[in-house]
């Protein structure tokens, strides 16, 4: 079997429900792929991980797979089952923020360590300075979670449809009492949890092959997350080996995450890629247009 | 009895004082949620029992932590992942790896001083300089690095606390091989000890109180060094992971419950390495 | 002693003389290795007549020479045949960075003999050996990653380092500013003061000194690091909760160091206050906290690296978007891994220099100690 | 053995006396049992007196002069300064002490060492100087007033310890082998001085000595001490006059006291517990 | 100076000489300048000679001492230890040395601290019980083998420290004032014990006091030194018979002796700048 590392983005959870339930499932096995799944952190970057060896595939944000491209990790994306953002930003109806027009002079939540990149191209794009400025916002390094707006120390926070905003629902919030700005209804979202692989190793045919493998089996673990929420659930909490993860929780997770993937096509979405490019040029994080930053080699050989 | 009574005093002292906090503490969310349920007029009793009992405080009363404590170590099977009992024995077991390098580390590293002065000249200055390195900042670059050659688990962690633990380990460590007094040295040159003899039979023995005392606070450290691993990575579970996710899920309870473990687990350490140190003071004829 | 110098400069040198001859094993390239070997070869000289001024009979200045040699050589080393694939990595290129070590080694250790010996005076001549040895560590650092190609991503070599300190010194001083004088230093002043009038205050009855030391005890042995998220959630983002975490962090050490120092006083110390009926305060002032100075200062130093280590932590739990913390935690995660080094290098440099200068505080308070006026701390 | 102490140290009128113990008792409580460092002391020293306490090791004589200075409680009998309870004489200043060790503060120099007492006894700073100067000048210090105490010999070191107590003037002088660490030709310069200063200020003098000549050249009265538990084994009434040139050491009458002494002091000296 | 010193020491058969000095001199760099500790010393010792050194404190005693153990080196002069250097006479473990305060290690046992040179010096477990049990008894400290050296007085742990440097038996004693810390019974008591042993085993010993009595009773031979620069200002020869009863400490010959010593002290003693 060829033996693969898979770095995760984040903790275990159901946001990599399609990877973790394809090895529950032996998707991998079938096709003789020796997976570990290696859960990621709040200070663990996959690019270091893939870059340094630790890895040979890692799921990342497309924004912070280029930026890592641009310092020099060839990292190509082979594959993209998120086909939308879960990234949102919500405000309190109280703090009076109804529009984008109202954010100057307010504090918003923003998580760095790489998911940073969509929220900059955002303000870019309406021309909002965030030096902290009276005419422009102040920007705060968010926790990974919603306490900045319970404690009221941010006007708007950053949340993922899959995970922080079911925990404002569980705190009380909800439409009516907040102002959502969605980054994938207002046109402004960037590619998230993509598949990247280093750029050399794609000469090599037999890691190809594998690959291709890999992304099939993955992808049959994406349909059947989404065809067995429970199941899926169960199986995310069973994989966590940190206890954190409650199956209420992560079946929450499973139905939103199935909003944003499209397990039937792993292919990269052309228009999405160009608007993540323009993004991270017009705020020059990187310099010049990437050049062989994906590959559909993996996925052409898919169909 | 008259050692007991008022530790007892204070820890009462501390308890009230904590229930009252968590009043004041947790009330501007109670007062959100009781607006919300249009509840009014809610008597100070009700309202202090309701802040206690809040599923995500601010401030988790004592009896919530102690119940969490209770529910995840005693309330759960060992091998259980949500087992607070589990999670600090990961963290123990690499708590005590990274203690025993550091203490190996701290002692050669001492020893090699006190023989050369070229090392101590030149060492010195940069062990205490490593020590204003944020470990933190370099932990999960640590984890990474190590990752990236193949080396997993608990050795990373166990690394990190070493780098914390060797310190106080060199530095009582070289205060105490030095400690022997200029005559007890005069004694050795006149029977002609050889520096083998001279250690065994003189430095080392006059070192020992000074190692007991570092490893005490060494052990301590690579307790913080193990919980500071984890923190940065979440694979693998530990205290520190439980901290971690306990606050990305606003789980506050869960947060003090690993705390207090890892309190726990410190004393209960320092206190090993206390009996330790009686054990082997003993047949050495120390004074307590 | 002698011994031991001659053979390690005798290792040295051979070491550099079979770098000279050692074939290349491993050709990347061609065309490239004749001519990376050419360009090793004036260095391998250098080291190598550095290695035979160490063998030569000691005079003061032959080894400063050969220092400066070896120094201008392993600086080459790695800069001048960065191009050269074939040579960087060689066998020949360890060879020449073993010798390398070993001379220097033998340098510091014929320093520190002179020192002993009187030949050199202490002052000025010490600091040179630890110099020596962090330029050392450096050279092996910039050698070993380029030679053994570490990704800069794990690890940056120390010049990409120093090039990013040079070009983010706004970033890095805002940095600064936000974590140190804002957030470690009222957190440190404040925990510090706190910590030794509480120990006082704990003095005066006996009845809270048997309760209190032993939990002030026990919670300095604690992970207080871990209440680093607890202090954002209740101080909010900005430094007063970095500066909270710096004031819990470094209140038990001081309470507990300073109420063990207020009984450091020897019994016939406070006996003689007692013959002369002096009142507590005066006792206090005039003997008691004295006495206690060199509790209070380890007490000092010891917090000087924890403040820093909390607030930096305390920052990957939420703050603007300024500060060590921060710029670490982000950078990370662009991987922009020299400026994380970068602050890392700001963070040790102020670190060291702060408790270098409470260190120097401390000589001069309680020169009286023994351990101070007994020459090496 | 009260008897024949008794016989020598009562029925003086108790107006003068400077210090009167009457059946004192001291028992430390230790771990392993009690300790008795002194039982059933009788004894009357008079203003102007020059006292010796002569025994073995641990027989009370420190145990004995901690008491006086109210920083031991008696735990039987009763005790009197100047016709006071030990702990109003302390709180009146009345007695100056000079401890086994010479307890200098590191952090002081010389000159601040002596000003200690007078700081805290709130003297002007006029008369500190003054002070500081005389009782310096006295124990031959002058020139050494701005060293560290380190940075003198052991006998330097006493002898500021000695200029501490003597600097407030108190009448009472306690003093606790003050001389133990000092060569023999030192020592009998200070000895002399000690006389010399004795006899001028007609202070009351309380000495502990393990050196026989020492004790019968200073004294007026010798106490000899013996251990387990600490009694007064012999009371000696010197009768050397007051002006002793050094070599009156050599004469017959001061031998004869030293005999007198060397004899009690071998009487309660049980050889193999004591050492 | 060294002319008189000359006189009484030169001029032996330096084949039985077992200490000879000859203009040794020796000075120790400090950080305010050098320290003259010994200058133009001339001094030989020969087997069996029972030799005293007296002087005030600083003198250079001590110093002496040490350089004859080799824990000094000299800066001028030559010195030889039984014809050799004093480097290959400590290889050769031909001292016992017992240092001014007892150095005994804590955490072993009064009988594991005079085990300490046998083991040292590789002596077998059957040879190292009858050595610690002779040396003991000899210093008269039976029955505390087990015993710790902070569970004994002070006088015991010197004494222990004796035992010690008898245990291997070297022939040449160095003893660094080894009973300035006893009160005076005792200290006559192990005087005597001393001048048996020395009697029996015909050691010499280099003998370092600050009291006269001591060394006139004790010496064949008593060398008084003065300070700045450390010089040997007399060497008295004792004619008093091998044989010493305590009590011939009262005879004129011992007075005489002591006299001589006295002056010869008080000459070099220039009180101010000594103590
Ligand atoms: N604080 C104490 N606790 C218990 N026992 C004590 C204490 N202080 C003194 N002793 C004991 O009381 C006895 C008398 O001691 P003290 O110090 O008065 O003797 P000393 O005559 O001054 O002896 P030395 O000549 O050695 O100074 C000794 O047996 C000693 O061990
Ligand atoms: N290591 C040293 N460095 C500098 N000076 C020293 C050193 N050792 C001794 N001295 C000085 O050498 C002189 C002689 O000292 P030594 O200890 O030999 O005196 P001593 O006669 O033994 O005095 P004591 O009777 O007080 O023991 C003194 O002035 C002392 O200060
Ligand atoms: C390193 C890292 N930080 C944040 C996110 C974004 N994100 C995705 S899910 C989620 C909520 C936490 O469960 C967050 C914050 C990420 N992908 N990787
Ligand atoms: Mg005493
Ligand atoms: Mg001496």
């Amino acid at each position: 079997a060829d033996a693969l590392t898979l770095q995760l983005k984040w903790v275990t959870q159901a946001q990599f429900a399609g990877y973790l339930v394809a090895k529950e499932k032996g998707f991998y096995d079938e096709e003789d792929i020796d997976l570990t799944i290696l859960p990621g952190g709040p200070n663990i970057a996959p690019e270091q991980v893939i870059a340094g060896g630790g890895a040979d595939i890692i799921v990342t944000w497309m924004a912070a797979g280029l930026a890592a491209r641009d310092t020099g990790v060839p990292l190509v994306n082979i594959a993209q089952p998120f086909k939308r953002s879960g990234l949102m930003m919500i405000c309190p109806k109280e703090n009076n923020i109804n529009t984008v027009a109202d954010f100057p002079g307010h504090t918003l939540g923003v998580w760095f360590f790489g998911n940073e990149y969509p929220f900059f191209a955002w303000m870019n794009k309406e021309g909002i300075k965030t030096d902290g400025s009276p005419e422009g916002v102040t920007v705060l390094q968010q926790s990974f979670d919603i306490q900045p707006m319970i404690q009221g120390q941010a006007d708007c926070i950053s949340v993922m449809t899959y995970n922080e905003y079911g925990q404002a629902l569980d705190a009380g919030y909800g439409p009516d009492n907040l102002t959502i700005f969605n980054y994938t209804e207002m046109g402004n979202d960037l590619l998230e949890d993509g598949l990247y692989v280093m750029e050399d190793t794609l000469d090599d045919p037999a890691k190809v092959d594998a690959y291709t493998r890999f992304v099939r089996a993955s992808m049959k673990g994406w349909q059947y997350a989404l065809d067995n929420p429970e199941e899926a659930a169960q199986i995310v909490v069973d994989s966590d080996e940190t206890g954190a993860a409650t199956l209420e929780h992560q079946l929450y997770m499973v139905g939103e995450v199935s909003k944003l993937v499209d397990a039937n096509d792993a292919a990269l979405d052309m228009t999405t890629y160009d608007r993540t490019v323009k993004a991270l040029l017009d705020q020059q994080i990187i310099k010049a247009e990437p050049e062989g930053a994906y590959t559909t080699v993996v996925t052409d050989a898919l169909k | 009895m008259n050692r007991i009574l008022p530790i007892l005093t204070i820890l009462l002292a501390i308890l009230a004082f904590w229930y009252a906090a968590a009043i004041w503490m947790n009330a501007p969310w109670q007062n959100t949620l009781n607006g919300r349920a249009d509840l009014t007029d809610v008597p100070f009793l009700t309202f202090a029992q309701q802040t206690w009992g809040q599923d995500k405080p601010v401030l988790p009363a004592p009896h919530q932590v102690f119940a969490e404590i209770w529910n995840a170590t005693m309330g759960l099977e060992f091998t259980s992942r949500r087992s607070l009992a589990l999670h600090a024995w990961i963290t123990l077991s690499a708590t005590l790896l990274g203690f025993v390098f550091g203490t190996a580390l701290g002692v050669g590293l001492a020893v090699a001083i006190i023989h050369n002065d070229a090392s101590d000249r030149s060492l010195m200055p940069w062990i205490i300089a490593s020590q204003t390195i944020p470990i933190l900042a370099v932990a999960p670059m640590v984890v990474v690095g190590l990752g990236a050659v193949g080396v997993t688990g608990l050795v990373p962690k166990a690394l990190i606390s070493m780098y914390l633990s060797f310190f106080p380990v060199v530095v009582g460590m070289v205060k105490g091989l030095r400690s022997p007094e200029r005559i007890q040295l005069d004694l050795m040159r006149t029977y002609d000890a050889n520096p083998w003899q001279v250690f065994w039979k003189l430095r080392w023995p006059s070192a020992l109180p000074f190692l007991f005392a570092s490893m005490k606070v060494g052990i301590a450290i690579s307790l913080i060094g193990a919980v500071v691993a984890e923190l940065s990575n979440a694979a693998g579970g530990g205290l520190g992971v439980r901290l971690l996710t306990g606050s990305y899920n606003g789980q506050t309870v869960q947060i003090w419950a690993a705390l207090f473990i890892a309190a726990g687990l410190a004393a209960v350490l320092v206190a090993i390495v206390g009996m330790a140190e009686r054990a082997v003071n003993a047949p050495n004829g120390v004074r307590a | 002693m002698i011994f031991r110098h001659r053979i390690l400069a005798t290792l040295g040198t051979l070491s550099a003389l079979l770098a000279i001859v050692t074939p290349e094993v491993v050709l990347a390239d061609g065309a490239a290795a004749p001519a990376g070997r050419l360009l090793l070869l004036p260095i391998i000289g250098l080291v190598l007549a550095g290695g035979i001024g160490l063998l030569t009979r000691w005079t003061l200045w032959q080894p400063l020479v050969s220092l400066v040699l070896l120094f201008g050589s392993a600086l080459m080393l790695p800069g001048a045949v960065a191009g050269f694939a074939g040579a960087i990595g060689g066998p020949a290129y360890w060879q020449s960075l073993i010798a390398f070590w070993l001379l220097t080694w033998n340098f510091a250790e014929r320093l520190s003999a002179a020192i002993r010996d009187g030949r050199l005076p202490e002052t000025g001549t010490g600091v040179i050996i630890p110099i020596t040895f962090g330029l050392t560590l450096l050279i092996l650092w910039e050698a070993i990653t380029r030679g053994a190609n570490v990704p800069p991503v794990l690890l940056p070599a120390p010049s990409a380092i120093g090039t990013q300190l040079a070009n983010s010194a706004p970033i890095l001083w805002a940095d600064f500013v936000q974590t140190f004088i804002k957030s470690v230093i009222p957190g440190y002043v404040i925990g510090c003061l706190a910590g030794l009038v509480v120990a006082i205050a704990v003095d005066r009855s006996p009845f809270l000194k048997a309760g209190l030391l032993p939990i002030g005890n026990f919670m300095s042995a604690l992970p207080i690091i871990g209440i680093a998220p607890i202090m954002v959630m209740w101080f909010g983002f900005d430094w007063q909760s970095k500066a909270a975490v710096v004031v819990a962090m470094t209140f038990f050490p001081m309470l507990v160091n300073t109420v063990a120092g207020l009984n450091a006083a020897s019994s016939i110390e406070r006996d003689l206050m007692r013959t002369y009926a002096a009142s507590y305060w005066q006792t206090l002032l005039k003997l008691r906290l004295p006495a206690a100075g060199p509790f209070i200062f380890n007490a000092l130093k010891i917090n000087s690296t924890l403040a820093l280590i909390g607030a930096i932590v305390a920052e990957f739990f939420g703050t603007p978007v300024v500060g060590m913390g921060f710029r670490i935690s982000t950078g990370v995660g662009r991987l922009a891994i020299d400026l994380v080094w970068a602050e890392i290098a700001v963070a040790a440099v102020a670190g060291s220099a702060f408790y270098g200068v409470l260190a120097l505080i401390e000589r001069g308070v309680t020169f009286w100690h023994p351990s101070v006026r007994g020459g090496r701390a | 053995m009260s008897v024949t102490t008794t016989t020598s140290t009562t029925g003086t009128g108790a107006a003068l006396a400077v210090v009167q113990a009457q059946n004192l008792g001291l028992t430390f409580p230790t771990a392993d049992g009690d300790v008795v460092a002194l039982s059933d002391v009788n004894l009357t020293i008079e203003k102007g007196d020059f006292v010796s306490f002569i025994g073995p090791s641990g027989c009370g004589k420190t145990t004995f002069l901690r008491t006086i200075a109210d920083l031991e409680q008696p735990t039987s009998g009763t005790l009197r300064i100047n016709g006071q309870t030990p702990e109003n004489a302390r709180k009146d200043r009345a007695y100056g002490y000079v401890f086994q060790a010479p307890a200098l503060y590191p952090w002081r120099t010389i000159e601040k060492n002596v000003a200690l007492p007078l700081e805290i006894m709130g003297h002007s700073q006029a008369q500190q100087t003054e002070r500081i100067k005389r009782t310096l000048d006295l124990v031959n210090l002058s020139g050494f007033e701005k060293k560290y105490p380190w940075q003198l010999s052991g006998g330097m070191q006493q002898r500021a310890s000695i200029a501490r107590a003597l600097a407030f003037d108190a009448d009472l002088l306690l003093m606790d082998e003050p001389f133990g660490a000092l060569d023999e030709i030192v020592r009998d310069h200070l000895n002399s001085e000690l006389l010399k200063l004795w006899d001028r200020t007609k202070k009351t003098i309380c000495f502990v000595t393990h050196s026989i000549p020492e004790a019968v050249y200073l004294s007026t009265k010798i106490v000899v001490m013996s251990p387990r538990p600490g009694r007064v084994t012999d009371v000696i009434e010197s009768n050397l006059p007051r002006e002793r040139p050094l070599d009156i050491r050599e004469t017959p009458e001061f031998l004869a006291i030293a005999a007198r002494v060397r004899d009690g002091l071998r009487a309660g000296h049980s050889y193999e517990e004591v050492v």
